[in-house]
Formats: C-alpha cells, structure tokens, sequence
C-alpha cells in the first residue's frame, strides 16, 4: 500500500502528522534533541511562558502516582525576553512549527503577551493555558469560569493573527460550556486537558509529598477522562480539537482522533521514554498501512455509538 | 539503541543484566550491557532505568553510575562488549523489581546523564565522604583519580551494614575511615567528626567530594566553608524527564531569592555541584540539600 | 505496646475499625464471605438500591484501565423489596453493622425509598448515591447541582431516623460546595469520592469498551483526586468524612484519615483481592502498634501543610 | 493461603509455577501449585490469577481449569502434593506476563469459581465443541468422563497452530474430529459442519458441551436447538470480581426483556450455561455470546 497520508491542519497550521508534544514536558525541544528526531513530529508546544520570570514552587515538585503523576512546577519559567532571546534561534534549526503555550495573571497580561508572540516569526501558534491548577491568582479562575475563559480567549484573539488554541481544564462539571465559551470567543482550536487537581500525602511525615500541597495529574492514569471530554467536547463544538492526556501508544493517540482529535498531545509519556512523540508517529503510520486506512484524517469522529 | 547526532554522549539503549547481586543486607550491584559510549562516562554521572514494562511503575528511577568497563562474552570469537554497574539499595518499588531481575533480563536505559565531578587538580589531596548508595559516584571518581592524586575516603552508615565498597576502596590502594552510628564497624559516630579531625589537622592542599544522604551533605558543606576547603556534592532530587525539560528535580542556586529565582536542574546542571554554588539554607525540606 | 484503638464513630454508627467497603464493590456482603473474615472491617456498604428492581446496562459494563477501571453497571439491583426478603436475613448473622446505599429518580422517590429503610432494623445508616454518573435521569443532575443535592438530602433526613450519608460525585468544579449545600440539608456525614466519568475506546472496531459509551473510573488511578476533595472538604466542613477512591493499602487508607477522613470505604481494591478490606484493617492496626499511635482518632486531619 | 470457613471450595491462595511451557505457537500451559481442594474442581469451574503485584494489571484474569491432579516434590520424603493446570493463549498484557513466569515464581489464585459442566446422564454420548483455547475445560471434562460415556470430541481453529489437545484426547481413546478454516489440518471449514454431519445421523441420545469463539458457540447452540439436544456452553466474560459482586459479567437470560430484566453472573451462574436459559439475540455486541 501507499504510505498513508499523516497530515493534518490544525487551525492553519500544517503538520506533517497529529503528534504534537505537550507543554511543560518537553522544554523547548532542543531537551530531547539528542534522544528522537525532531523532525518526525507534528508540532512542539513549549514551557508555558509568563511576561515577566517565574520562579515557580518550592521543592518537591513532583511525585509518582499510580499510572500517573502530579506535578506542581508552578509554572517556572525564562519569560518572554529571554525566551525570544535564547530559544528562537534553536527553531529556526528546525522545520517542525513550534506553539507557545503561554498564560498570565490578568486579561491585560494574556493579551500583552499574545501580542509580543505574535512578532516572533518562529512560533506559528500559540497556546493559551487557562487550565494550570497550580497558579494561585488567575490560572484557576479563567480555566473554570466560562466568562472569564471567554474574556481571556477575545483578548487574545484581538492579540494576535496567530492560531490561537485555548486548553481547557478538566476541573469542570461542564467541560462542554467551556469549550462553548472558547469557540464564541474566537479560539481557532481546543486542547484538552491539562491536568487533574490532585493530591499525595507521605503518611510517615504526615505532610503533602508535593511543597504546593496539590499538584496536577497527568499520564496514562487520567486517559479515561481525557477521551470521555473530547468525546462531549467534538460532539459540541466544530473547531478542531487537540487531544491530551496520558497518551503512551500510537493506538492511544488513534483512540483519542476517533474520538475528534485532530491532533493529539504526548505529555508524560516523555518522561517514560524521550523518544515516545517519535515512536507513536512512527507506529501510527504503520497502524494506518497495516489496516488500509489511506489518510489519518478518516479517524477523526469515527466513533461509531 | 539510539546513539542520535544531537550530541554523542545522549545515549538510550535496551540493557542487559550480567550479573545482580546482594552486596551487603539491602544493597546490590547490577551489571548492564551497555554500547561503547559508555566507557566516555564520567565519574557523578548517572543513568535513568525503566525497571520493566507497562505503567507500574511509571517513570524512570535515577542511580549513579559506579563503575563501566569491558568483558568477553562467553561464547567463542566474541569481541569485547562494555558494560557499567550501579550500586543500589532496594528501598520501594522500582529498585525491589530491579533487585528480582535475572541474568539476561533486560531494562531500558538512559544514560550518561548530568555533569560529572571536576576533578581538581593533580596532585591535591582527595578526601572522599559517603554514606550508603552515595559510595557508588565515589568509587568511580577513586578509580579514575587513584593514579594522579592522593585520595583518602570517609565512609559512614547507621550500621555495619550500611558501609559499603570498603573492600574495593582498599583494593585501589586507598586509606579508609569508617563510623558507624552504633559503632558496629569504625568509630562509633558520625563520619563527618571522623572527617572533621582530619581537616582540622594542617596539610596539603586539598578538595572534598561528597555523596549521601542529606544531613551529611549539609554537615560536609558546612565543614569545608569553615576550613574553606571547596568541596562538590553529588545531590538527589525527585526526577520525572533526567535531561532539563520538565523542572521538577530543581536546588536553589546561590542567588536563588524570592524576587530574583535562582533554580538548577539537578539532572542536567548536577547532579554535582560545588557548594559554593547552592543556596545554604538553615532548614530545608525536601530532596534538595 | 497495648492494642491500639482502632473504632471510630460515624454519625452515631460505631465501627470497630474504620475500614468499610465501597458500594457495588462487595456486592451484599455475603458473595465476600467464603473469602474473609466479615466481622474483621468497620461496615458494609452494599450495592445501590432503588425502589423497584434495575436491569442495568447492557454489557459490556466494565474495562480496565491504567491503575484503574471504568465500570457502567447501570445500577443493577434486585429493588428494595426483593432486598428486604433476601438479603437481610443474611444481616442478622453478622455483627458489623450494614449500610444501605439508595438511589431515586425524583426527591420524592429518594424519600420514599429512605422512610422505607427506616423500617428495617438490620439497617444501620443509609447512604445517599446522588453521584452515579450512569443514570440518565436524576443521579447526574442530583449530584452536580448544588441545589437539587440539598433538596434531596433534606428529604431523606426528613424521612428516615437513621445515619444519612451524602456520598459526593467528583465531576463538580466545587467539591466544597456540593459538601456545603449536603451539610445544610442535614447531612450527617460525607463520603467522597464516587467514580469520575470517563471513556474507553476500542480502537480496531471504533466502539466504546462499555455500551454505555461512558463509565465511572475507580481504581488506584483516582486516589490523588479523592485525596484532594477529602481535604478540601475537611477544611470547610464539619461533619465526618468516608474517604473513598483506589485505596488498596493501610498506607491509603491512613493517607484519607491523615487528609481529614473518619473512616475509609475499599471498593475496586476487593477485585484485586477479596480480602482487601479484612487486610487493610489488619495492617493498619500493625501500623499504629509500630508506630505508637495508640488511637486512631489521632490520626484524623492530622496533615501538617 | 485461606481456606476460609464459609465453605470449603472458596480458596485463595499464592501458588508456584512449577511448568510453563508453550505447546502450540502462541498457546501455553501451566501448572501450578495448589491446595487440596483442588481435586474436588469440577470441570467446567475456573480460577481467577493475580499474575503479578502492583497495578498494571489491575485485575485478575480469568481462566478455566484444564486439569488437577498429584505430584511428588523431588526432595526427600516429600508427600504428594497438588496441582492444577491451565491451557491460555497469549493475548494482551496478562497473559504475557503469565507467559514470562518461570519455575518457583508465584501467582495469586481464586479457585475454583463458578458452576462447572452438568456430566448428564451416563453411557449418553458426550459431543465435546471446541476450539482454541477453549478446548481446557473439555478436556478436563473428558477425563472425567471417559470411564462412563462415549465421548467424541471436534477441535476447530482457524489454522492448525490454533487446534489443541488432539494428542490429548486420543491419549484417552477419544474419536477427534478437527477441521480448520484453512485446511492445514482435518477437514477444511467451520467445525460445526462436521457436527452438524454427526448430528444429522441417527443415534444414540447425545448431548453436546461447547466451549470457544461467540460465533461458534452461537452456530453450535442453533444447530443443538434444531436436533433438540440438550447445549451447555461455557461463556466468556470480562470480570472484574469472580464472586457475583460486581455484576460486571452479566449475560442475558432466556426470559429477559427491557421491562423485565433477567441478567445472569456469568462468574457465579456460569460461566457453563444450558443454552435453554439463554436468551438467543441475532446480533449480540460484547461479551455475552
Ligand atoms: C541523581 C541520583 C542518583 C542516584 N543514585 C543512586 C544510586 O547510585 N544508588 C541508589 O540506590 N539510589 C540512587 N538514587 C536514589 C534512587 O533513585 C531511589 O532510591 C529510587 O528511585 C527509588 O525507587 P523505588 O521505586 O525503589 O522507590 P519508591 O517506591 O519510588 O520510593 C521509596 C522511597 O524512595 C524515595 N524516592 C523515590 N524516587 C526517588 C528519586 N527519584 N530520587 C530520590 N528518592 C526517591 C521515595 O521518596 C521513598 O521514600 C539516586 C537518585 C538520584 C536523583
Ligand atoms: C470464565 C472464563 C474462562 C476463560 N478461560 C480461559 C482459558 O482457559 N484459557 C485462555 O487462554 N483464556 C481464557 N479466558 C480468556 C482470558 O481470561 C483472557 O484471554 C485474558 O483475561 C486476557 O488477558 P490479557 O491481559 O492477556 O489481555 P488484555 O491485554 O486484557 O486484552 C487482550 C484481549 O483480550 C480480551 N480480554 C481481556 N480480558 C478479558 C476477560 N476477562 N475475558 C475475556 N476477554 C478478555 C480483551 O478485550 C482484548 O481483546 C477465559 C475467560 C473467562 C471469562
Ligand atoms: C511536569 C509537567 C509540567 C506541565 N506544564 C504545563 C504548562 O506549563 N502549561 C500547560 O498548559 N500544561 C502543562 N502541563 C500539562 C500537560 O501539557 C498536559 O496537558 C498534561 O500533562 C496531560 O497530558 P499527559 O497525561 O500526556 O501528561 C504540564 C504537565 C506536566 C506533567
Ligand atoms: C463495579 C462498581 C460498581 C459501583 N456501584 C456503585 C453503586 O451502586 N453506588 C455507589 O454509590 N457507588 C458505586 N460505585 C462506586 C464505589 O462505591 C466507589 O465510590 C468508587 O469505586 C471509588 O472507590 P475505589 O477507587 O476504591 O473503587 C461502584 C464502583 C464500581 C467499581
Ligand atoms: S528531572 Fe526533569 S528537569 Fe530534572
Ligand atoms: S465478575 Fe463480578 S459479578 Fe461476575
């Protein structure tokens, strides 16, 4: 058979296939340069950067879970000047787009931020994380008021002539008044989910294993809920979806087009192994020869309930 | 095995088990397979394993490399193929199933990763501290140092159980100091006391590396600001990524402040450091020291 | 050391030890008994009852998942009469007390269902099920709304003399809020969490694993998110806590009480091992005599953050 | 191990793989190490395996019973021991696991669950259906059952890798009829024509015990029902608790309807079932068959 075709358009932005990386597991690429090639991927979605430095949480920041992890990085971050500075150069040695998921604590902050980005030539998109559970002012406000993800998103849509994608958070009764909100707003496309709020306690010290107390839980744990959203999430709204959450396998990332997906993001996976973006790029492409499906485009939706 | 152009020493490769041993009550070393890029190793570097398949556990366990070399395989014409060991102590999950794998088992590998400890001057004197696994880094760095460098190691444990590679150190030809908590082997106490008689005499120039648990690091750290000898320790931190992309295994830098954040990756800026460079704090929680 | 003391009391229903099992996961208790020693845990819970008998769903009603599993059994139950002939009996040969979980499609049916377990003796308290995300009528909207929880709870307390329980649904943006409005009403005590709604895809047929396209996720791969909601609930509510969700240890099940719970429920942790819960109450005995804890009261809310 | 009051047939017990080997590609055979009470197993019952700690994989998985029976432990003195033997294909996560299991490692087991094969009346001709791995319980089936009845037994599988146990039968004197859909091995096509050849003769009263693939099982229930033979089948389901709890098993039974449900455990009513008390849907979905 042909070689299948693996591209998808997300928004404008053409990637050679739906695998993208997720922010805040990958750097900003150049990290695991040494480990798969970059040039295999779909997209890379970087750190989520903040207007000025961030210092982020206190030590520990992580720990594992059963089938996942929690994290509480709060966030820590270059900033914009030294991100322009010091990572742009590196994008420009690679052909694969790059999208900056960024985020702020005010609407003003999105959208003055929004509009640096969209004056730096090497990112073709951005990402704006209304979702991070661990940002105590801001973050956890817009991520799960529909009002104000709907101020957050029109202030950064006049921003920018970018893509924009809004990525929503799962800590929601109603993730589809969410997206909803989104969409009115202006968003180009929607990235779910970010993380879990969750929590881990060492019994011996009788103290939270993380410093923030809760953290964010990702990995192939939370896989259930992801897909369950951007199921609900595709049957509500037309713009396409970026699917997230503890995908590990091309048949992962398959699963979650066949539930809307147009692309997906692999997070935690990258610490299981640094190649794994690359591997279930290179195993979906296999998985679509092996069963005569000639364009990955024909699995998304293809849910059959 | 994936040996990619970024740079040579990224690499990631299926392993196999040699040889797994107890060492002492608690304590093992396995030896793993591993491609010629690993002879290029450096003493404080370490390797990330993945223990087995599927999700339990989920993320990579960090350990220091103890030492690399090359063997014949046991079957005619073979060339020699290299190998490295860890030295580990089986405290939970990841390290219980590494301690139940067999002879030609395999794991996945990362590794060399982090920076190594510099190695000073020829010639000064070396005094090595450690405590329990902390002794792995240590008898690399000894092996390489042995012949350019006198080198004198400290060694500390709770019990005569817990000090390890004594023997090995002797082998090298080096003088050993050994306490134990409840004096089972050594002088009873502290290693760092046994350590302090020894930089409180005049001598040489000279330059401390350390590795163990936290307590002593900090008691080590504290020792050579006082008789301002510099001094590198090899730190431990809750990793998920090991290459500096995720920002979870992070120490305070020296500038490290509220306003003005000052974070490194122990997996990519260490996991050595000199002390001159961390943030000492009076009491800090958590895996950073 | 002398034995710890291991009872608690829950809204009036002493347990000699606060380890019961999960509703829908020990059945009646009896399916349990060739296995363990049933009057070695705190109390039972038995499987959802509504007025008259359920079919449930279709199957495939269950799936696992990682550190996890996704169950749509739809509420199957043989109704409160059929209950009342069969399975009490059973009741009567047991001293740990019995708690009798319940579910309604309208406050009205929730109040009746309640007054007529008022009536049975073997009845030591009732749970409230106003969370099951399988239930197309009812049960979602019961569990989401602030408003109509109360209203259900206060129905219930209305109806019965009895122990009432609200067991809380996790699919909330506001856990407190819900545990609030179940206080007001009456509430004599919260047991949190029930499952969180997720989704299983069967990627060669393009179908959901369940028939019912989406389940409940249980299992170890929750327990960082009830831990979460315990203690935040525990820091806004009075009453005590049933912490619930992939507790399979003594560890786990100290953790929920460090966070703020009274007494824990075992649910999916019985498939792994029928006598989870006798083993769990076992070990945390052995943990409280090794490490000096002479009362497990002490433990309750005891995280140090 | 527990062999808990209530009643004497509910065991749960760690056990000890004594042999793991494949016998056809793909398909494997255990034995493990067992209480007693094993011997009282009667065919058709299964038991649930905790392939290894941790939570990947969550659950137990379900397998019939292939045989019991007594072995003498090779060290001195020994008494005789039990043990029982499953027959699984390698499928998915559990079973590769299983598969990797060497001698002296261990297994959790929840044994026997279940209601077994009613053995029907004596000297009756036994018509034993099967393919794949569902060939287990009927063997064990025969064995119990070959002193008193004529049995004849027809072994499907889609290629000849796939029809097990020929040898086995015939070790009892059981007339084999095999086919496979590709014809490497027997007839070629489904199994149940050849029954249905058998069926169609006149004989002596029959009854027929099937165990396999939905559809065959589906074809062999149809065809029992159109010769008026009394069908037992043993079900396959996803479980999760083994003991009725969960309800997560269930099959439709002969009288259900959406007003009035008749849902059976397959792990607790099952998983063998006269077809008569099934409910026959032209298209079921999932697990029931
Ligand atoms: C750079 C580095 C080098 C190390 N070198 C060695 C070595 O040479 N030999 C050796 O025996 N150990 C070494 N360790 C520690 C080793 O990584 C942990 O002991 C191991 O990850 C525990 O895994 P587990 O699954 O057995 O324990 P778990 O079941 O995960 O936990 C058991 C205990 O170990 C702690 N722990 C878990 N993960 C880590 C981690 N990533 N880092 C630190 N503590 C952890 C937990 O808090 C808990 O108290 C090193 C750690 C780091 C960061
Ligand atoms: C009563 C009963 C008796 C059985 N007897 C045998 C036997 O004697 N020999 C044998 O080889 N197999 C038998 N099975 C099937 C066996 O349980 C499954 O093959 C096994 O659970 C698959 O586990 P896995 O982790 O390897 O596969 P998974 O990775 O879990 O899945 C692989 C495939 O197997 C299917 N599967 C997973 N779990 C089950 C389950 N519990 N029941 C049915 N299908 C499942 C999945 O849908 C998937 O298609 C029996 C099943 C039942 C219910
Ligand atoms: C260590 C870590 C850091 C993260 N940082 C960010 C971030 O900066 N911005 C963001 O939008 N999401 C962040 N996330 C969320 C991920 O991008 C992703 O949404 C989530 O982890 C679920 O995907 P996964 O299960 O594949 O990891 C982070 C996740 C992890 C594990
Ligand atoms: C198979 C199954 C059936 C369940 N049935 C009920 C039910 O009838 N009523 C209810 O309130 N909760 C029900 N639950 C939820 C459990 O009681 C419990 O809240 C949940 O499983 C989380 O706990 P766990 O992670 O220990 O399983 C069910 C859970 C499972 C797995
Ligand atoms: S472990 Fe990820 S940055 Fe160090
Ligand atoms: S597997 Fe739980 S009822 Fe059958």
């Amino acid at each position: 058979m042909k070689k299948p075709d693996l591209s998808v358009n997300l928004a404008g932005i053409s990637l050679r296939n739906p695998i993208m990386t997720a922010s805040g597991t990958f750097g900003y690429g150049e990290e695991f340069a040494g480990y798969m090639d970059l040039e295999k991927i779909g997209a890379i979605v970087t750190k989520g950067l903040s207007l000025r430095p961030r210092a982020g949480n206190p030590m520990p920041r992580i720990v594992e879970t059963a089938g996942g992890m929690l994290n509480a990085i709060g966030l820590q971050n270059v900033g914009i000047d030294a991100f322009i500075e010091n990572k742009t150069p590196f994008f420009r040695s690679i052909s694969t787009p790059v999208i900056v998921n960024f985020f702020g604590n005010s609407v003003e902050e999105y959208a003055k931020l929004a509009a640096r980005l969209d004056a730096v030539p090497e990112v073709s998109g951005v990402e704006i994380n209304i979702s991070c559970p661990n940002v105590k002012h801001g973050g956890i406000v817009f991520g799960t008021d529909p009002k104000a993800a709907f101020s957050v998103v029109r202030a950064v849509r006049g921003a920018t002539g970018k893509p924009v994608i809004a990525k929503l958070s799962p800590n929601v009764t109603d993730i589809v008044e969410m997206a909803l909100a989104c969409a009115e707003a202006g968003a180009d496309s929607l990235s779910l989910i970010n993380t879990i709020t969750g929590m881990a306690i060492d019994l011996q010290k009788r103290r939270p294993r993380i410093s923030n107390v809760t953290g964010g839980l990702s990995g192939p744990a939370v896989k259930p809920v992801a897909l369950r959203m951007v199921w609900q999430v595709y049957q509500a709204v037309k713009l396409p979806i970026i699917g997230i959450g503890g995908i590990v396998t091309a048949t992962d990332a398959l699963e979650f087009m066949v539930a809307g997906a147009t692309a997906v993001q692999v997070g935690t996976a990258n610490f299981m192994t640094p190649d794994a973006s690359q591997r279930i790029a290179e195993d979906m492409e296999r998985y679509l020869k092996e069963n005569g499906v000639r364009d990955v485009k024909e699995m998304i939706g293809s849910l059959r309930v | 095995m994936t040996l990619n152009g970024w740079t040579k020493i990224n690499m990631h490769f299926k392993s196999v088990v040699l040889t797994n041993i107890e060492i002492s009550p608690g304590y093992r070393r396995v030896r793993l397979t591993a491609p010629r890029g690993i002879l290029e190793a450096k003493p404080g570097q370490f390797v990330m394993l993945r223990v087995r398949d599927g999700v339990d556990p989920l993320l990579r366990r960090p350990f220091c490399i103890y030492d690399v070399g090359t063997f014949s395989p046991d079957y005619p014409d073979a060339s020699r193929r290299c190998y490295f060991e860890i030295l580990y102590k089986v405290v939970g999950k990841g390290t219980s199933i590494l301690a139940s794998l067999h002879e030609k088992d395999s794991v996945d590998v990362l590794a060399p990763l982090g920076n190594g400890f510099n190695p000073g001057e020829e010639g000064e004197e070396k005094l090595l501290v450690g405590g329990g696994f902390g002794l792995a880094p240590l008898y690399f760095l000894a092996r390489r140092l042995v012949e350019k460098s006198p080198i004198k190691v400290f060694i500390g444990g709770r019990r005569k159980e817990d000090v390890l590679c004594v023997t090995e150190f002797e082998q090298l030809g080096i003088d050993t100091y050994v306490a134990t908590d409840d004096g089972t082997l050594g002088s009873r106490g502290l290693v760092t006391e046994v350590l302090e008689e020894h930089l409180s005499m005049e001598g040489m120039s000279r330059s401390v590396f350390a590795c163990g648990p936290e307590p002593m690091l900090r008691a080590v750290a504290g020792m050579c600001e006082k008789y301002r000898i510099n001094c590198q320790v090899s730190l431990e931190a809750t990793m998920a990524c090991g290459v500096g992309a995720c920002l979870g295994c992070v120490v305070k830098g020296a500038s490290h402040s509220e306003d003005s954040p000052d974070y490194r990756c122990v997996c990519k800026e260490g996991p050595v450091f000199d002390t001159s460079q961390l943030l000492c704090e009076d009491q800090a929680e958590g895996a950073a020291s």
